[in-house]
C-alpha cells in the first residue's frame, strides 16, 4: 500500500526475518531440541496471537472499541475445560464447543450493546466481562475462586500454532473480501456504510460473534495448556493486556498485531533481570512506544510475503546512492 | 405519463420541540431531475435524512415504487433503489479510493463468508467482477488513475465526484445529491453540470439534488421544490419558480 | 546492488547461527560447589505483598545456612528468585526456566494458589520437589508427588478454632464473614461450619466479601442482626482490621476469631482495642520464647527494616526444610531430595516442629493466640 | 427499616467518594475525550502523601489534606504534559493506551517506594459513632460527606461562575473555537487536570479517614467503578458525576445488605449497561445528535 520506498524496503526486512524465524523455530520444534521454557513461551505467545488477532477484528477493522475479550476468552475456557473433564471430549470438539459457546455469548449480549457507540461500548463491554466473571466466580460448576484443576493437559504448541494461522487466514481472508471492506466501513463512517447499503447490525454481530469465537478457542487452548483455570485468570486487566497489543501493533494491521504479540509475551521474560523493578520498566516502555509511534508499531500497513521481493528490486538502487 | 417513482405523503419531523418539516408531500416522476432549494435551515437535508431512512419520520411516508420504504432501515432502503450523497461529504476516508466504491458494490455483488474464508473460486470470480465494475466506474469519473490513493488524500472536487460515483455503485433508481458543487470553482461546477447530465442518461437515473448554486438548479434542473422553514412553498418549473412571489420573500431580495 | 542480497544471505546465517548454538549444542555439565534453589512467588502485582516476605524469609534462612558451614560438607546455597506475579502463565514459564535453564534441584514456592495448583502438576512430571511456604487449598498436595507445603492446610487449621470456640469457649452459635474470591477464605470457612456444626453448635449467619472490599458495614449489620456469640473471618490482616474497627463502630460486641492470616502486627496497629479480645490460630507466637522465632524476628527486622507477616516465616521454613533434605538425602539428586522432605521428622523451624502425612502436610502444633492489651498473647498450643 | 437506612447512610458516604473520582474522571473526558485510567492512581498517591504527612511529618489533618490535594495536582499536571500532550492530535485509544502504561507505571513505582505491605492510615477522628434514630453515623463519614460536599459545592462555583471555569466549559464545548476566541487551551487542559487530580487526591485521604487501609493498588477498582459513576451520570456532566457516584454507593450498599457482596459487581454492571440502553448518554448527559 505504501508509497515509501523506504519503508517497503524495511518491511521487506522485516517479513523476511519473520520467515526464517518461524522457519527455523519450527526446525528446532520437530527436531525435538526446544527447552521447555521456551516451548511454553511460544505456546502463551501463540495464544496471546489468537486473542490479539481476533480483538482486533473487532477493534481495529471494525471499529467496536471493545474491552470485554477476557470474558470470552474466559467462557471459551471453561467450557471447554468442563466437557473436557465431564463429557470426556477430545481436544478439538471441546475447542470448538468453547468457541462456540463464546460466540453464542457474543451474539446473545453483544445484540443490545451494539447500539451503543465508542467509549460506552466500551464500558458496557467492560461491564460484560466483569459479569462473565463474577457469574463464573458464584458457579459451583466452575468451582469459583477455587479455581477448576484436573482439566487434560492436551494442547500443544503445534495445535497453538495450526489455530494461529487459522485465525490469521480467516481474517486476513475476510479483510481482503467484500465482507471485510464492508466491516472496515464500518470502522470509517457507519453512517455512509449503511447509506452503501451495508447491513452494518449483521456486520458487527458478525464481527463480534467472529472475534468471540476465536477467543474462546485460545481460552480453550489456555485452559488445556495450564491444565488449571480460576476466575483470576480473566479479570479486566487481561482485556487490556490484549487491547495493549492490538493498540501497540496498529489498529486493524494484522501482522501489526502479531509483531506487537511476539514483542509484548517476550518483554516481560526479557526483563525477568530485573526483578521487581521488571513491570516499571514494562509500562515505562509501553508509554515510550506509544508516544513515539503513535499510531503503533505498523500503523495500518501489513506486512506481506511479496515484498520480500521488493528487497531485491527496489532496494539496490536506492543502496546505489 | 412516465410512472411514479418516489412518494412523500405527510411527512413531519420533530426535533424535540422543533419541527423541522412540515406535512411535506411530493412526488418524483421516473427519469426527473428535481431541485430541492431553499435558505439555510428550512430542512432540506432533513427531508433527505426521512427518504433515505437515516432519520424515521414523525408523522407521514415515503413510497419507493408504491412500495412503504420509510419503515426501514437505510441499508435496505439503499438496496431498494435511493442512493445518496452527503452535503459535509462522509468518504470512507482511511480507506482507498477504489474501495471505496467497491464497499457500494457490497449489497450488490455480495457472496457468502464462506467463499470469502476459504478462497473459493467464486470468490475470485466475484472479487473480480467487482474490480472490474469499480474500475469502469471510477474511469468515467475520471478518478481510475487515483485507485490506491487514500479518499482524504484527493482534492475537493475529487471528493464529491467519488462520492458520485460511490453511490452510483449502489446501483439506484433515484440519486440524492446533497450540495455537489458546494466549494467548487465555476470551472468545476461548470463540469459537474455535464458530468450529471451524462451519469443520467448512462445510468438512466432520476437525481433529486440540494443545491445553492443557482445557475446550477436553474441549468439542470426540470423542476424545482423550494422549501422554507420545514414547509413546501413552491413546486414547479424554473420559470414558475423563479417568478413565484414567496420565493422571493424567502430569500429575502436574494440572487434569484 | 549485489551486496544487498549478500547482506540478506548474511542476516539469514547469522540467524542460522545463533539458534544452532541456542538450541542444538548440549551445555557442558558443570559441577561447582553450589547448590541451586528456586524460589517461585509475587514479587509484583496483587499478591507481592506475601511474595516479597516468603522471599525474604527465604533468602534468611539461605543466609543462615550459607553462614553456618552450608549442606554437603560445605556446598554453599543459591536462591534463584523468580517474579510470577500471582499468574498462572508467569509462574509456569519461570518453572521451566528454573528447572532447564538455572538446573535447580528444589524449589520453595509458589506463594499463591492458582500457580501453586499449576507448577504442583509440573513438578510431578519434571520430578522436582517444590514446597510451598503459604499455598493453603486442602487438594493442592494431591495433584503431585512432588508437592509438599509448610504452612496449615485449611481443615487443619479451622477444626482447630471451631473446637476451641465450642469447647473451651462454650459458644453455640457463630457467624462466618469470608472473602468469596479467596479460596483460603473459602476454604477455612466451609471447614469451620463443618466441625462447628458437628460439635452441635449452630452457623447464624455466613455474609461475603469480594476482593478489594473497603467497606462491610451491609454485612456486618446483617451478622449483628443473627446475634453470633463469634464470628469467624477467616482473611488477610488488612481485611481483619477493617472488620474489626467496622463492627466495633456498629455496636457489635462478639467475639471475632481467624486463622493464620490474622497474624502480624499490623491488625493491632490498624484495629488497636477493636481487636482486643479476638482469637487466631497461628504457627507461633512472639511471646512464646522460642529462641529461633526470637532470632527470625529480630534478623528480619535487621536485614528489611520492617516486620513480616505470616508468609516470611513460612518461606524461612520451606527454605530450611529444603536444606535439611539435602542434607538427610545426601544427594543433590531431586528424586531423593523429595524422599528426603517427607521422611523429615521432628525438625524444628520458626513456625514450629515439622513431621509429614502422607499427602505432604506438614503435622505440626497449632498455636492459638489471642489479643491482650495490644498484643498477641499465647492461649493454646493443640495437636490436631 | 433500621437496616435500610444504615445502609443509605453507608452508601451515601461510600458514594460521596466515589463521586470525588468521578468528577475528574468526568471533567478530563469532557474536555480531551480521555478516559483518563491513570486517574484511580492519582486517588492512591493522594492517600499516600495523605499518610506520609500525617505519619512521617505530623501535620495536622487539613495541610495534610492540602498537601495531598496539592501533589496530586502537579502530578496530573505532569503526565499530561508528558505523556498525553505529544499525542493529542492522535486517535483517543492511542492516548488510553499511554494512560493504562502510566496507570502500570505508578502502582509499579509506589509497590517499590512504598511497598507493597498494607499501611494504616492514621486514626485522626474518633470513631465512636452517633446515634441517631438507631442510624449509627460516625464522625469520620461527617467529616467526609461534609469535605466532599464543599469541594462539590467550590467546584461547582468555579466551573459556573469564575473566568476560568468559562474558559473550561468553551474548550469542552469546542476546543478550535475556544482557540479562536483567544483562550489558551493547553492551559486550561492542565488546569482541568490539576483540579481533577486535586479531587482525586482528596478522595485518598477521604477513603483513608473511613477504611484506614492503603496499599499501591487500591486505586485499580474504585477508579473503575468511579468511571463508571461518570458514565451512569452522563460523563462530561458534573452534577452527573456526583449523582453516579451517590447512585454507584448506594447500590452497592444495598446489594450487599441484601441481595450479596458477591454478586455485586455484576449488578452494578448491569445496571449501567440497562441505563446505557435506555439512555445512552448517562441519567443527566445530553444526547447529542450526529448531524448527517
Amino acid at each position: 500500500m505504501t508509497n515509501n520506498p523506504n519503508k517497503k524496503n524495511l518491511d521487506g526486512y522485516v517479513t523476511l526475518i519473520a520467515v526464517v524465524v518461524l522457519v527455523l523455530l519450527n526446525v528446532v520444534l520437530l527436531a525435538g531440541k526446544m527447552p521447555t521454557y521456551y516451548t511454553g513461551i511460544l505456546r502463551f505467545m501463540g495464544i496471546n496471537i489468537i486473542l490479539a488477532v481476533s480483538l482486533n477484528l473487532i477493534n481495529g477493522i471494525t471499529g467496536q472499541f471493545s474491552l470485554g475479550h477476557a470474558g470470552f476468552m474466559a467462557v471459551g475456557a471453561y467450557v471447554s475445560a468442563l466437557v473436557s473433564i465431564h463429557l470426556g471430549w477430545p481436544l478439538v470438539f471441546a475447542l470448538l464447543a468453547g468457541a462456540v459457546a463464546a460466540s453464542l455469548l457474543g451474539i446473545l449480549i453483544g445484540l443490545p450493546t451494539l447500539r451503543l457507540r465508542g467509549d460506552y461500548l466500551a464500558i458496557a463491554t467492560l461491564g460484560l466481562g466483569e459479569i462473565i466473571r463474577v457469574v463464573i466466580l458464584n458457579l459451583d460448576i466452575t468451582k469459583g475462586a477455587r479455581g477448576l484443576g484436573g482439566i487434560p493437559r492436551t494442547t500443544t504448541v503445534y495445535l497453538v500454532e495450526l489455530f494461529a494461522i487459522i485465525t490469521i487466514l480467516f481474517t486476513v481472508n475476510l479483510m481482503r473480501s467484500t465482507h471485510g471492506r464492508a466491516l472496515l466501513s464500518i470502522r470509517e463512517d457507519e453512517i455512509a456504510a449503511e447509506a452503501m447499503g451495508i447491513n452494518t447490525t449483521f456486520y458487527k454481530v458478525f464481527a463480534f460473534s467472529a472475534g468471540a469465537f476465536f477467543a474462546g478457542i485460545a481460552g480453550g487452548l489456555f485452559a488445556h495448556s495450564m491444565g488449571y483455570i480460576a476466575p483470576a485468570n480473566f479479570e479486566f486487566m487481561r482485556s487490556i493486556e490484549i487491547l495493549v497489543m492490538v493498540v501497540l501493533g496498529g489498529l486493524g494491521s494484522i501482522t501489526g498485531s502479531v509483531i506487537a504479540t511476539v514483542v509484548l509475551t517476550i518483554l516481560p521474560e526479557a526483563l525477568r533481570g530485573f526483578a521487581q523493578y521488571r513491570m516499571v520498566l514494562y509500562s515505562a516502555m509501553l508509554i515510550a512506544i506509544m508516544l513515539f509511534r503513535p499510531s503503533g508499531l505498523m500503523g495500518t500497513r501489513e506486512l506481506d510475503v511479496r515484498q520480500v521481493l521488493g528487497i531485491f528490486k527496489t532496494g539496490g538502487e536506492k543502496d546505489a546512492s | 405519463m412516465p410512472a411514479n417513482l418516489l412518494e412523500a405523503r405527510s411527512l413531519t419531523m420533530n426535533f424535540g420541540g422543533l419541527t423541522a418539516v412540515v406535512n411535506l408531500s411530493f412526488q418524483i416522476l421516473k427519469g426527473e431531475l428535481v431541485g430541492l432549494i431553499g435558505p439555510n435551515g428550512a430542512g432540506k437535508t432533513t427531508v433527505f435524512n426521512m427518504l433515505t431512512g437515516v432519520y424515521a419520520p414523525s408523522e407521514g411516508s415515503v413510497y419507493l415504487e408504491n412500495e412503504l420504504v420509510s419503515s426501514l432501515k437505510p441499508h435496505t432502503i439503499t438496496q431498494k433503489g435511493i442512493a445518496r450523497t452527503f452535503q459535509n461529504i462522509r468518504l470512507f476516508n482511511d480507506l482507498s479510493v477504489l474501495d471505496n466504491v467497491r464497499i457500494a458494490f457490497h449489497s450488490r455483488s455480495s457472496f457468502p463468508i464462506f467463499d470469502a474464508v476459504f478462497l473459493t473460486p467464486r470468490f475470485f470470480k466475484k472479487e473480480k467482477a467487482i474490480y472490474d465494475n469499480a474500475m469502469e466506474l471510477l474511469g468515467i469519473f475520471g478518478l481510475a488513475d487515483k485507485k490506491d490513493e487514500k479518499a482524504k488524500n484527493l482534492s475537493y472536487g475529487q471528493m464529491r465526484r467519488l462520492e458520485i460515483a460511490r453511490a452510483l455503485a449502489t446501483n439506484p433508481k433515484l440519486l440524492l445529491l446533497d450540495e455537489p458543487a458546494a466549494g467548487m470553482n465555476p470551472q468545476e461546477t461548470e463540469e459537474l453540470t455535464e458530468l450529471i447530465t451524462e451519469i443520467r442518461e448512462k445510468f438512466d437515473l432520476t437525481i433529486l439534488l440540494i443545491e445553492h448554486d443557482m445557475s446550477l438548479v436553474m441549468k439542470l434542473c426540470e423542476r424545482i421544490m423550494v422549501l422554507d422553514y420545514g414547509i413546501l412553498i413552491a413546486n414547479g418549473t424554473p420559470d414558475e419558480v423563479r417568478a413565484n412571489r414567496r420565493v422571493i420573500e424567502a430569500y429575502l431580495g436574494g440572487d434569484v | 546492488m549485489k551486496s544487498k542480497g549478500l547482506l540478506v544471505a548474511i542476516a539469514i546465517l547469522a540467524i542460522a547461527v545463533v539458534v544452532y548454538f541456542a538450541f542444538f549444542t548440549g551445555k557442558g555439565e558443570e559441577e561447582s560447589d553450589v547448590i541451586k534453589i528456586g524460589f517461585i512467588g509475587p514479587l509484583t502485582g496483587p499478591a507481592a505483598s506475601y511474595g516479597i516476605n516468603a522471599r525474604n524469609g527465604a533468602l534468611i534462612a539461605v543466609e543462615q545456612i550459607n553462614a553456618a558451614g552450608g549442606v554437603l560438607d560445605g556446598k554453599k546455597l543459591q536462591l534463584i528468585v523468580e517474579d510470577d506475579k500471582g499468574d498462572t502463565t508467569e509462574a509456569t514459564n519461570v518453572f521451566n526456566k528454573l528447572v532447564e535453564q538455572d538446573k535447580v534441584v528444589a524449589i520453595v514456592g509458589p506463594v499463591t494458589t492458582g500457580p501453586t495448583t499449576v507448577v504442583a502438576r509440573l513438578a510431578g512430571e519434571e520430578r522436582i520437589p517444590i514446597v510451598s511456604p503459604t499455598a493453603t487449598g486442602d487438594d493442592i498436595t494431591k495433584v503431585s508427588d512432588f508437592v509438599a507445603r509448610v504452612c496449615f492446610y485449611d481443615s487443619y487449621q479451622a477444626p482447630v478454632m471451631a473446637v476451641f470456640a465450642v469447647e473451651k469457649l462454650g459458644y453455640t452459635r457463630a457467624a462466618i464473614l469470608y472473602d468469596n474470591s479467596n479460596d483460603y477464605s473459602i476454604g477455612l470457612a466451609n471447614a469451620f461450619a463443618l466441625r462447628f456444626t458437628e460439635l452441635g453448635g449452630t452457623i447464624v449467619a455466613k455474609e461475603a466479601f469480594t476482593e478489594g472490599d473497603q467497606d462491610f458495614n451491609a454485612q456486618l449489620t446483617n451478622i449483628a442482626a443473627a446475634n453470633p456469640e463469634v464470628v469467624y473471618v477467616p482473611a488477610y490482616y488488612s481485611d481483619d482490621a477493617q472488620i474489626l474497627l467496622q463492627a466495633r463502630q456498629l455496636g457489635m460486641t462478639a467475639v471475632f476469631m481467624g486463622g493464620d492470616g490474622w497474624d502480624s502486627d499490623e491488625l493491632v496497629k490498624a484495629a488497636g482495642s477493636a481487636a482486643e479480645g479476638s482469637y487466631f490460630t497461628t504457627h507461633y507466637s512472639s511471646s512464646d520464647e522460642s529462641e529461633q522465632v526470637l532470632e527470625f524476628l529480630k534478623t528480619y527486622k535487621q536485614k528489611y527494616n520492617t516486620e513480616p507477616n505470616f508468609a516470611g516465616p513460612l518461606g524461612y521454613d520451606a527454605a530450611f526444610l529444603i536444606a535439611n533434605a539435602i542434607d538427610e538425602a545426601g544427594s543433590t539428586d531431586p528424586v531423593k531430595i523429595n524422599k528426603a522432605i517427607l521422611e523429615t521428622e521432628g525438625l524444628v523451624g520458626v513456625t514450629g516442629e515439622f513431621s509429614f502425612d502422607e499427602n505432604r502436610n506438614p503435622l505440626k502444633e497449632v498455636i492459638i493466640s489471642t489479643v491482650k492489651d495490644g498484643k498477641f498473647v499465647l492461649v493454646d498450643k493443640v495437636r490436631p | 427499616m433500621g437496616i435500610l437506612l444504615q445502609q443509605i447512610v453507608n452508601g451515601i458516604a461510600l458514594g460521596s467518594i466515589y463521586a470525588l473520582i468521578a468528577l475528574g474522571y468526568t471533567m478530563v473526558y469532557g474536555i480531551i475525550r480521555l478516559i483518563n485510567f491513570a486517574h484511580g492512581e492519582i486517588y492512591m498517591i493522594g492517600a499516600f502523601v495523605g499518610y506520609f504527612a500525617l505519619t512521617a511529618f505530623g501535620l495536622p489533618f487539613w495541610v495534610s489534606l492540602l498537601l495531598a490535594m496539592v501533589i496530586p495536582a502537579l502530578l496530573g499536571v505532569l503526565i499530561e504534559r508528558v505523556a498525553y500532550r505529544p499525542l493529542r492530535s492522535s486517535p483517543s485509544i492511542t492516548v488510553l493506551i499511554t494512560a493504562i502504561g502510566v496507570s502500570l507505571l505508578l502502582q509499579n513505582l509506589a509497590m517499590l517506594w512504598f511497598s507493597p505491605d498494607p499501611k494504616t492510615f492514621p486514626q485522626i477522628f474518633t470513631r465512636a459513632p452517633f446515634n441517631i434514630g438507631g442510624v449509627r453515623i460516625t464522625f469520620p463519614q461527617v467529616i467526609v460527606l461534609a469535605t466532599s460536599v464543599l469541594l462539590m459545592i467550590g467546584l461547582n462555583f468555579m466551573v459556573q461562575k469564575t473566568k476560568i471555569g468559562k474558559a473550561m466549559r468553551a474548550v469542552s464545548q469546542d476546543k478550535e473555537a475556544a482557540k479562536l476566541m483567544g483562550i489558551d487551551t493547553d492551559r486550561i487542559i492542565s488546569f482541568t487536570f490539576a483540579i481533577g487530580s486535586a479531587l482525586a487526591g482528596a478522595a485518598g485521604v477521604m477513603v483513608g479517614i473511613i477504611y484506614p487501609r492503603i496499599q499501591p493498588l487500591m486505586g485499580t477498582m474504585p477508579g473503575l467503578k468511579a468511571f463508571v459513576a461518570a458514565v451512569f451520570g452522563g460523563i462530561g456532566s458534573i452534577p452527573g458525576a456526583m449523582l453516579g457516584g451517590v447512585i454507584m454507593g448506594l447500590t452497592e450498599s444495598l446489594v450487599t445488605a441484601y441481595i450479596s457482596s458477591t454478586w455485586r459487581d455484576a449488578i452494578a454492571f448491569s445496571l449501567l449497561i440497562i441505563i446505557l440502553l435506555v439512555k445512552p448518554a448517562g441519567i443527566l448527559g445530553k444526547s447529542t445528535r450526529e448531524k448527517v
